[in-house]
């Protein structure tokens, strides 16, 4: 099982803050794994229609959608960041 | 020379600038010059009710820490604090703010606008807008500026 | 827009920062940045027992309006403070101190950095050393650094 | 009479912070200035040995040494600022 948390407008269009979630062997990458979730779902697909804009944090570091996520036990999915 | 180690806050209050200047310049001799840059919300002409500031509990305080980190090593700075709130945030109150202490002006400055600039794309924080009129409320979009602004760093 | 009016003060006695900011800032929501600069007497590793600041009163204030209504100008600037101390100053009291407001960021880093550059090269201040050892007193000398920060802006 | 005002090293090394002169006709500019008031004594002398690090301020605003006097109130003498 890995953790799942998203926030802002991801957090809002899934419709929930965090989950866990059993994920096939085939999702190896981050890039695997937003498709992956794009497919369970009217609000994953909402969500992440625009893959390229979703920020991804795997155990709190920022990454990039090409790094496997094979020893993840989290992984935040959000917007580009606002704050400051 | 000890370790600078950063003062970092993550909360729901406004901070006391002073307080916090006191904090890292107390009973030193060695600091000549401490920038401070404060964040606030502004009420775009009145449009603007409030902010709402969401984050990510235990990844905001790591990467502020990860960036205050990167500025005391780059800029050999002797202090450096950065608290960001969360919650909701009316025009006119503060959002953020970042101090940095060093012996010499512009190592002092660069930090806190390193700090800021940095903060603003990678610190994971979210703004969304309360219009005064009640209309939907909207998620601030990220900035091209605000890439170029940590472009200049790299 | 009404034109904004520099506060610039030339004084004895040490400022409180917190007020100086809320003078600024208070009752405004067009404000979305604020940058403070504090300069402060360093003690030289135990070696300075004061700074003696002398002063040309009013030319002091009058160029230091000049390089503040030209910071103000040139950064757009919502809201602009100087204060500059004269008179006996130990290490770890405040010397000087600059506040800059603007709707943005960048433009209040640059302008409390750009009064400050020209506020050293400029202003009629002189600083004269008072060893801790009692040795002879000596002016402090300027320096080529201070002539190469005040040119980044030209 | 013009007012001229002495600050820091020129002030201690002239000995008095200020004095009202007659300057002769033959003084035009800034630079005339200082030449004359080498000639003025030893304490001058000492003050103004290396005149091109003085810096001079009529009417309490900065000018170069080429600048004409004519009009001076008030003429400050002084070392390069170490303020701030």
């Amino acid at each position: 099982m890995t953790k799942l948390v998203y926030f802002a407008w991801v957090r809002e269009r899934i419709g929930k803050p965090d989950e866990d979630l059993d994920l096939p062997a085939s999702v190896v990458t981050v890039g695997d794994l937003l498709t992956h979730l794009a497919t369970l779902g009217e609000e994953y697909e909402n969500a992440l229609q625009y893959p390229d804009v979703i920020r991804v944090a795997i155990n709190q570091e920022h990454v990039e959608h090409d790094e496997p996520i094979a020893g993840a036990r989290e992984i935040g999915l959000f917007p580009p960041m606002t704050g400051g | 020379m000890q370790p600078i180690t950063p003062t970092i806050r993550v909360e729901a209050d406004d901070f006391d600038l002073q307080a916090e200047i006191d904090a890292l310049t107390a009973g030193r001799t060695d600091i000549g010059a401490v920038v401070s840059f404060s964040g606030l919300c502004r009420g775009e002409k009145g449009t603007l009710s409030a902010l709402e500031l969401e984050h990510y509990p235990g990844m905001a305080e790591a990467e502020m820490t990860r960036i205050a980190e990167l500025a005391i090593e780059r800029f050999s700075l002797m202090g450096l604090t950065a608290i960001h709130r969360f919650g909701k945030i009316e025009p006119g109150e503060n959002i953020v703010l970042v101090i940095a202490c060093s012996p010499h002006r512009q190592a002092a400055f660069d930090g806190a606008n390193f700090v800021m600039d940095f903060l603003k794309t990678s610190a994971p924080f979210w703004k969304k807008e309360h219009a005064a009129d009640g209309s939907p409320r909207d998620w601030v979009s990220a900035k091209d500026a605000d890439d170029k602004a940590q472009e200049k760093w790299l």
